[in-house]
């Protein structure tokens, strides 16, 4: 219960990059529209990038950049983790492109099946 | 049992001959004194004596009007050649050298395995007439002995065991000295199943459908004639007496002179006549199952019973 | 149910959660070491662009093949291809379109969107500086192409200008890679040109020159994808098949 | 500057493979823009740069350099990405860009249409690549994701309408599982504070808690899923089914492996899970090969088989982690994954080039040979058959296994490992199936250029190059297993010549290579190198009667005469292994080449309704064989687990080891009983004989029967030696074979008493007769074994002749069905003679060869106090004569047929083997002392010799034989009768009674034939006790196939389609994983 009183900033941010991922899973499952999915899948990209963030959060840190605020020498106890920022720049890349390629299959879905209903996508099974 | 020589071979082959004779005179005997009683039991009189020895003397001097080629003639040969060699293989007379035969060639095993030589070679002659019935009834008789061969070989294995030997001059020779040390008391399981089987071997009613006396005129047979027949006949009577030394031999104690092996023959053949008599006969497959039931049954309490109480 | 359960999942990832008070080992050398050894005060960009450049490459590569693999998905028949295939200018306005843009937008289009280019421009130039980086500048300039296509939608990007820019740029990449090995520690070490003045623009050895390909081939890429995307479209306007 | 060496050097490096590819990739569309050829030109060039940088390092790495760490940015890990290329990093990235070359090559005519596709590929396999090679977790991200989108965009190039949906769910279901990876990596982060997967490992103590818990948990789920474990794997499934055959080939092989070297560099950190995984692996191999079991569609079928290779390979690494075994490593799951890698990718290719969707329809390339026979090399490698990768990385995996008592896990891989060679190669008789008479139009014959087929072959050479090369690394000193293949190549290279000069240059070299094989032998080995060797080349002498060309008969038969040779000189179990399976896999294709008269579907049902002979005529060879090779397997595995039961007790392959096995020697003797039982036909195992038997080429029956069969027998005494007499125990498993030896006696010989096929008829003989013989083996008593020897000495001999006088009755007649002869005794004496004489050899009626047998079969029967059994033994022999005659009778005895009446003899070529074999019978009947002095020799180093010969009588305890007398008293008693006679018989020429229908009353004849006399021959014996011989074991089996169908079917009902419920199944999956690991208690 300490951790719900104190409410470190990041653990909000944590715990909203879980609702999103929970809300695009749940858009992935439920929804039959492929557009709809690939928000979903948007969406828990994005909570993932969120989580990825809020991991990387110093209690009282600053963004990681060298200069009069943040002298080189104290440097180490006033910024945040440099690394999941890499990182999550990254996948926001990857992200994008997934999402770019999903959103060409729904163009070319929708010009072979003239649907974007994925549950008449079920050709092939067994 | 040494021969030596050629001499001692030559001597061996004469005294066979002369069992041999014997032997199927015997049975031509028997045959014709059985139907004899048939024919009393059914109210006719019957044949003479001599009867037999006619029909193969005249079948002997006919001429042969069919011809149905190689295999058809050896039929008979092969058929008489199982009789003769069967009667080879079996020691006759129990203590008697000259009336011993072959039997040093070989054992029980072998007079029971050399029983099919005569009747495959029966069969392929049969079959070689190209007439359907003698098919049909080879069939039916091959059908028929297998199914009274497992209480036969139960029989056999009980008392193997029981004398612990395969030679048949042994096992006479241990049925020495009483009529209490006969078989037929010591191992009356072996000799019960045995004895069923022997109905079936015989060919009599209620086994006798093979033959079908009636219907296909005399079964396998029916397709010979002339010379063949003779054959035929004479195996017929040759084959039944050795097969009654045999049970004599091994179920009865044997015999120590002629007379003995004759009343004890002829006793082991009433049964098979009286049951015959009695007994209106089987189909086929009621026949099997006939034997694959009760004979079996006591033919392998038999082996139990001896493994129980005799060798224990 | 199974998101329940995920979220009973997430819950206990949550609640054992502790926020940090310190760097972790890693980050306490990039901190420490990063100004020193790579001369980038932005220390984001020197983990993006060197201690994690093999990160970066693959990065820009998923870019690269994601607007590859659009084209592929939204390519069209041969026909029409030579059809569109025309202009070698980068922007160019259709002439005839019979549903034109009103005159405030175009001009406003026309004024705007050097602003943008140049923005992003800076933004990748500096990223060693400040915040920013060759991604960030590169959707920038993304984002003005895709400010074009909406307030003209039937202008057209010349798919040469978008090919060569981006093949060039990305082997660029790889070749100053290369020269880190051949030259300095390793692959993608940007140390062989010298790390100059630190906090001046031309310092922190390649990154600027790395992040100035990553920026023009980022932004190229997502153009295309965008002008994919539109070309796919109008298609569909016009053909409904 | 630098000097240009340097550069080279640079290039060459490992990580030359990246920069190489990225650069060409990026500069790919431009060149293509400027000219197409060339860009081909730089993406081939790129690739075969790839291959040979990985071979140099590996060769590099062989050659003992250490493992290279390539470190980036100039400064050292963790603190930049680094990549690691070590032995097995380099083993998978040649294998996996040799393949995509190879692939390329393949699908180059559609890759070449795109720059875009170009580039894909290239940096696809880069993606592959770096996942093997990069030593950073979220680095594998990256690549995992590289991979990803290259493939995502590849699948739907095709643009077809299932590709694309197929796609779409791929993407979906790929797309969570890199969510979870990465969340799992952002928190392994969180907690150890670095990515380097080694520093990880070495901080292992740091991951810890629910974070660390569930962290390890979603990398090991998004890693799994990409592997596409059952049931989360529909999305794969489809994409395997609708992506082009060079695109699946790389997704099912080189996106796997990537994925698969992932797990194992995590392996490290999932100690907690490695049960579940191997549970994972383990059950998704056995349901996707069950499920494989349905499916009819090409593609589909092979990624079934994908995914139980993937399933297969996880569960080995996970227990090859947990026993601590990574020594093991490179020759297991070395084998396995280059198996599958290149097996995979050809058959792939090979289902994109011959392009038929349903394997029904695969008869198409029936008339190809070249794309059978590379069709055929890849099944044999994808089940593991030798000489192929596979079978040694099975042979050490069981071997493993065993010596660590794991046989739950080797029960499972071998049946899932069974199930798949029945759909694999079920596929396989489809292609042979000549005439498809079941389908509507005719499937048009295939047209595949020779240059389609290169790459598929190279497939076919790597994978003998690799097996010959792992073969060394396991020590496998003998180069002589190989002769078999070789001498086979060789006699294949003069396939196109005349019949009669290759069959007779093959009966020349088998002999001339027999001999060497086998010279140095002695005892039972020797003995049975005559019977094998000698009599194989005899009997296969009569091959030469037939005239048509026989392509690739001759070939095969070489190998399998040669590999009997082999076998009988195998030192170690490993050898006698590997023969076995050679001599399994040439006998299966043999039976396959059987003439085809009719055809049918040559599914795996057995249609077995004997009287309803309209159905079984229909049965053709294919079917028969596949149902051979699946109890050949069976068989085969058998004996694999007995000899792994044994090595895991005395740890060596020795065979004259095995009887030191100890405690597992009843274990290990029971085992490779059942197996050597299947191959003989054992009772309830024997339903594969008949089949065969009947539909293979006339003459190969008679091989099979009086030459093959015996490998069964010689590897039952083998181990009945080593294991039964040596060691001394193990009775109780010798008296149930005792059973099941008589067992297959009387009901092989009541099953062939009611046969109207006499090929079925003689084959369910010799089922039974071989029964006798595995009895006599059971006894383990001197005279016992005389008696096996002697009786199987004898069946060589009579049943060479029967089935070779069939093959001349069948030749003549071209009839099978006994009740459509008849009186042939007229056109084919000698035929029929020997025949005769034949039977009366096996009845074991005096004086010929089989009473001897007999003879001394029970008198040690008697001995032993087996008295039950002497018993059967009887009553089977008695219905032996039932069959025997009807042979005689119906085919050459009775009436003949109008149409036969011009027949001729049978050709001499099938007679002077016969006659050859006919002098041996009567030889051995007269001295029969001469055989049973050489067997008594042999097998007196086991048991002490008991025989007792007095002059030429042999005494036993219980009787005595002579046999010369014999033979002269009978000799005598049927001359005299003779001469008798032919005194008295004087003949006439009559005309015959042209009848031989006859109907029993009340019969209704159902149909004409039920009228003859012959047909239903037997039909009181079948009213009295055919009940026991229904087909029970046939049905029995039918119901096991049919329960394992439907079994199969109801295991796929989680694929329907859609691309949600398999996000669903991903979902379900990690949350199954979490609650099995005990998540809920956190």
């Amino acid at each position: 219960m300490n951790t719900l009183i104190n409410f470190p900033i990041s653990l909000i941010v944590l715990c909203s990059g879980f609702i999103l991922i929970l809300l695009g899973l749940w858009g992935m499952l439920t929804q039959r529209h492929l557009i709809r999915i690939i928000i979903g899948f948007s969406l828990m990209d994005t909570g993932i990038h969120m989580v990825m963030v809020s991991i990387g959060y110093v209690t009282g840190g600053t963004a990681p950049i060298i200069n009069n605020a943040v002298p080189m020498s104290e440097a180490t106890n006033l910024v945040v983790d440099p690394v999941p920022s890499a990182l999550v720049l990254t996948a926001i890349v990857i992200g994008l492109g997934v999402t770019a390629v999903m959103l060409s299959f729904a163009v070319r879905i929708y010009k072979t099946h003239k649907t974007l209903m994925i549950d008449k996508l079920t050709e092939s099974k067994w | 049992m040494i021969v030596e020589g050629l001499g001692g071979w030559l001597s061996k082959v004469g005294n066979f001959s002369l069992t041999l004779l014997i032997v199927t005179t015997y049975g031509l005997l028997m045959g014709a004194f059985i139907e004899r009683i048939i024919a009393k039991v059914q109210g006719r009189i019957g044949i003479p004596y001599r009867q037999p020895f006619i029909n193969i003397l005249k079948n002997f001097f006919k001429r042969t009007a069919i011809s149905h080629g190689v295999m058809f003639y050896l039929g008979p040969v092969f058929r008489i050649a199982g009789g003769i060699g069967t009667l080879a293989f079996v020691p006759v007379i129990y203590g008697d050298e000259m009336f011993s035969n072959f039997s040093m060639a070989g054992d029980l095993f072998l007079v029971i395995y050399f029983m099919f030589f005569g009747q495959l070679g029966m069969a392929l002659g049969a079959g070689e007439s190209g007439h359907p019935y003698s098919a049909i009834g080879i069939a039916r008789g091959l059908s028929q002995m297998t199914a009274y061969e497992i209480p036969f070989a139960l029989a056999v294995i009980s008392i193997v065991i029981q004398y612990d030997t395969l030679s048949i001059t042994q096992i006479v020779a241990a049925q020495q000295g009483g009529w209490q040390n006969w078989t037929v008391v010591t191992n009356w399981v072996a000799t019960l199943a045995a004895m069923l089987a022997f109905l079936g071997m015989m060919g009599y009613s209620p086994f006798d459908i093979f033959l079908a006396p009636q219907e296909i005129p005399i079964g396998p047979p029916t397709e010979f004639h002339s010379a063949y027949l003779g054959l035929m006949q004479l195996n017929r009577a040759l084959f039944g007496a050795t097969k009654l030394v045999l049970f004599m031999n091994l179920f009865f104690g044997g015999a120590t002179g002629w007379v003995e092996l004759m009343i004890k023959t002829f006793l082991i053949y009433m049964v098979a006549i009286v049951i015959g008599v009695a007994f209106p006969r089987f189909r086929v497959d009621q026949g099997i199952r006939f034997f694959f039931k009760i004979p079996t049954l006591i033919g392998i309490m038999s082996i139990i019973y001896v493994q129980m109480v005799l060798t224990s | 149910m199974m998101l329940g359960l995920m979220a009973i999942i997430f819950f206990n990832l949550a609640a054992n959660y502790t926020e940090n008070t310190s760097l972790s080992k890693l980050a306490h050398y990039y901190v420490e070491k990063g100004p020193q050894e790579i001369g980038a005060a932005n220390i984001v960009t020197a983990v993006v662009v060197t201690y994690r450049g093999l990160d970066t490459l693959g990065e820009v590569t998923v870019l690269f093949i994601s607007a590859a693999g659009v084209g592929l998905l939204l390519r069209r028949k041969k026909a029409e291809q030579n059809n569109n295939h025309k202009k070698i200018n980068s922007v160019k306005e259709t002439a005839n379109t019979h549903k034109s843009s009103s005159e405030i937008v175009e001009t406003a289009t026309e004024l705007l969107l050097p602003m943008i280019i140049l923005f992003g421009v800076y933004v990748f130039l500096n990223g060693h500086l400040s915040p920013g980086g060759g991604f960030q500048g590169g959707a920038i300039i993304a984002s003005g192409t895709m400010f074009l296509l909406l307030a003209l939608p039937k202008s057209h990007i010349s798919r040469l200008l978008i090919a060569i820019t981006e093949s060039l740029s990305g082997f660029s990449y790889v070749v100053v890679g290369v020269l880190g090995v051949v030259m300095a520690g390793g692959f993608l070490d940007n140390r062989f040109i010298s790390s100059g003045t630190y906090g001046n623009l031309f310092s922190a050895g390649a990154i600027p020159l790395i992040y100035s390909f990553i920026g023009l081939k980022v932004g190229f890429e997502l153009s295309a994808v965008l002008d994919r995307f539109r070309k796919e479209t109008s298609n569909e306007e016009d053909d409904p098949v | 500057m630098v000097a240009t060496t340097d550069t080279i050097d640079i290039f060459l490096q490992p990580l030359g493979i990246y920069i190489l590819a990225l650069g060409v990739g990026f500069l790919i569309p431009l060149v293509y823009r400027v000219n197409r050829n060339s860009a081909i030109l730089v993406f081939f060039t790129a690739l075969l740069i790839m291959i040979v940088i990985a071979g140099l390092n590996l060769l590099a790495i062989i050659n003992g350099a250490s493992v290279m760490d390539i470190e980036t940015a100039g400064i050292k890990p963790p603190f930049s990405i680094n990549l690691r290329f070590g032995l097995f990093e380099g083993a998978c990235v040649l294998a996996v860009n040799t393949v995509a070359l190879l692939g390329a090559w393949h699908y180059l005519p559609r890759l070449k249409q795109h720059a875009a596709a170009l580039l894909l590929y290239l940096i696809l396999v880069m993606g592959i690549n770096g996942m093997v090679m990069t030593r950073d977790l979220f680095n594998l991200f990256i690549f995992i994701e590289i991979t990803s989108i290259a493939t995502y965009a590849l699948i739907g190039m095709e643009r077809t309408a299932k590709g694309l949906a197929a796609g779409f769910k791929y993407i979906m279901a790929t797309s969570i599982a890199s969510a979870f990876y990465l969340l799992g990596t952002i928190f392994i982060y969180y907690q150890t504070g670095t990515l380097n997967i080694d520093d990880i490992i070495a901080n292992q103590q740091l991951i810890i808690g629910p974070i660390g818990f569930i962290a390890t948990l979603f990398i090991l789920t998004g890693l799994l899923i990409e592997l596409k474990p059952y049931p989360a794997n529909g999305w794969g499934l489809d994409v395997y089914e609708t992506a082009p055959g060079g695109i699946a080939s790389l997704i099912s092989v080189g996106v796997s492996a990537g994925v698969f070297f992932a797990l194992y560099k995590v392996l490290p950190i999932m100690d907690l899970y490695l049960t579940s995984i191997a549970f994972i692996g383990g059950f998704t191999f056995l349901i996707s090969n069950f499920i494989g079991l349905k499916q009819e569609n090409t593609k589909r079928l092979l990624g079934y088989s994908s995914i139980g290779q993937m399933g297969l390979l996880t569960l080995v690494i996970a227990l090859l982690v947990q026993l601590d075994a990574s020594a093991h490593i490179p020759l297991i799951i070395g084998g396995l994954f280059i198996n599958h890698l290149f097996a995979k990718a050809g058959l792939f290719w090979l289902a994109a080039i011959v392009d038929r969707k349903n394997i029904k329809d695969w008869s198409s390339i029936a008339k190809h040979p070249s794309l059978l026979i590379l069709l055929c090399i890849l099944l044999t490698a994808l089940v593991g058959l030798p000489p192929f990768p596979g079978f040694w990385a099975k042979w050490e995996l069981v071997m493993l296994l065993a010596s660590e008592q794991l046989f739950g896990w080797i029960t499972l891989i071998l049946i899932g490992s069974l199930l798949e060679a029945v759909y694999l190669f079920r596929w396989f008789s489809y292609a042979r199936n000549v005439e498809s008479s079941e389908s509507v139009e005719k499937p048009a014959e295939v047209s595949v250029s020779f240059l389609q087929q290169i790459p598929i072959f190279i497939t076919g050479l790597l994978l003998f190059a690799i097996a010959y090369v792992m073969s060394r690394f396991m020590n496998v000193d003998n180069q002589l297993i190989y002769f078999p293949l070789m001498a086979g190549f060789a006699i294949w290279l003069i396939d196109r010549l005349n019949v009669r000069v290759k069959s007779l240059i093959m009966l020349l070299a088998v002999s001339i290579g027999g001999y060497f094989l086998t010279k140095d032998l002695e005892g039972i080995n020797k003995l049975f190198s005559y019977l094998l060797i000698g009599g194989g080349i005899l009997v296969s002498f009569a091959t030469l009667y037939r005239h048509d060309d026989r392509k690739g008969f001759y070939p095969l038969l070489s190998v399998l005469l040669l590999s009997l040779a082999t076998l009988l000189r195998a030192q170690t179990s490993l050898e006698f292994f590997f023969a076995w399976e050679l001599m399994a896999l040439s006998s299966y294709l043999l039976v396959m080449l059987g003439r085809n008269k009719q055809n049918c579907d040559p599914g795996i049902r057995l249609g077995n309704d004997q009287k309803n002979d309209q159905k079984y005529n229909q049965i053709n060879a294919i079917k028969p064989a596949l149902i051979y090779l699946l109890f050949s397997l069976a068989s085969a595995y058998f004996i694999l687990v007995g000899f792994a039961v044994s090595y895991s007790a005395t740890g060596n392959y020795f065979l004259f080891s095995l009887g030191d096995s100890g405690t597992s020697t009843t274990l290990a003797f029971s085992l490779l009983a059942i197996g050597f039982i299947i191959k003989i036909g054992g009772f309830g195992l024997h339903i594969w004989l008949p089949e065969v038997y009947a539909e293979a080429d006339d003459d190969f029956t008679a091989i099979l029967s009086s030459v093959v069969s015996k490998a069964g027998i010689f590897g039952l005494i083998i181990i009945a030696a080593h294991l039964g007499v040596r060691a001394d125990i193990g009775l109780n498993p010798a008296y149930v074979l005792g059973w099941i030896g008589i067992l297959t006696a009387t009901f092989g010989a009541l099953m062939a008493v009611f046969q109207e096929d006499i090929k079925r008829l003689v084959a369910y003989s010799s089922m039974g007769q071989l029964g006798y013989i595995v009895t006599g083996v059971a006894l383990m008593s001197h005279l016992g074994w005389v008696s096996a020897m002697y009786m199987t000495v004898n069946h060589f001999l009579f049943k060479g002749i029967l089935f070779l006088s069939v093959a001349g009755v069948i030749l003549r007649t071209n009839e099978r069905f006994m009740y459509k002869m008849g009186g042939l005794i007229k056109n084919m004496p000698v035929t029929f003679t020997f025949t005769m004489i034949a039977i009366i050899a096996m009845s074991g009626v005096p004086p010929l060869s089989g009473y001897g047998g007999k003879w001394m079969f029970f008198n040690a029967l008697m001995d032993k106090g087996w008295y039950w059994i002497a018993a059967l033994a009887f009553f089977s022999s008695a219905v032996a004569f039932l069959y025997m005659f009807r042979l005689l009778q119906t085919v050459f005895l009775g009436q003949r047929k109008l149409e036969h009446r011009k027949l001729r003899e049978a050709p001499v070529i099938l007679l002077i083997p016969q006659g050859i074999l006919i002098a041996i019978i009567f030889v051995i009947s007269a001295y029969p002392k001469i055989l049973i002095d050489v067997i008594s020799t042999a097998i007196d180093p086991w048991i002490s010799n008991t025989l007792v010969w007095k002059g030429t009588a042999m005494q036993a305890h219980y009787g005595y034989w002579d046999a010369p007398l014999i033979m002269a008293i009978i000799a005598g008693a049927w001359i005299a009768p003779l001469i008798l006679l032919l005194l008295f018989a004087k003949t006439m020429k009559v005309q015959k009674v042209e009848q031989f229908n006859i109907v029993y009353a009340a019969e209704r004849p159902r149909r004409p034939e039920e009228t003859h006399f012959a047909y239903n021959f037997y039909a009181h014996y079948d009213r009295a006790i055919g009940f026991v011989v229904r087909p029970r074991a046939t049905a029995f089996w039918n119901a096991v196939i049919e329960w394992t169908h439907s079994f199969a079917a109801s295991l796929r009902i989680f694929y329907n389609g859609n691309g949600q419920t398999y996000a669903l199944f991903i979902i379900m999956y990690f949350v199954g994983l979490f609650l099995v690991n005990g998540g809920l208690a956190l």
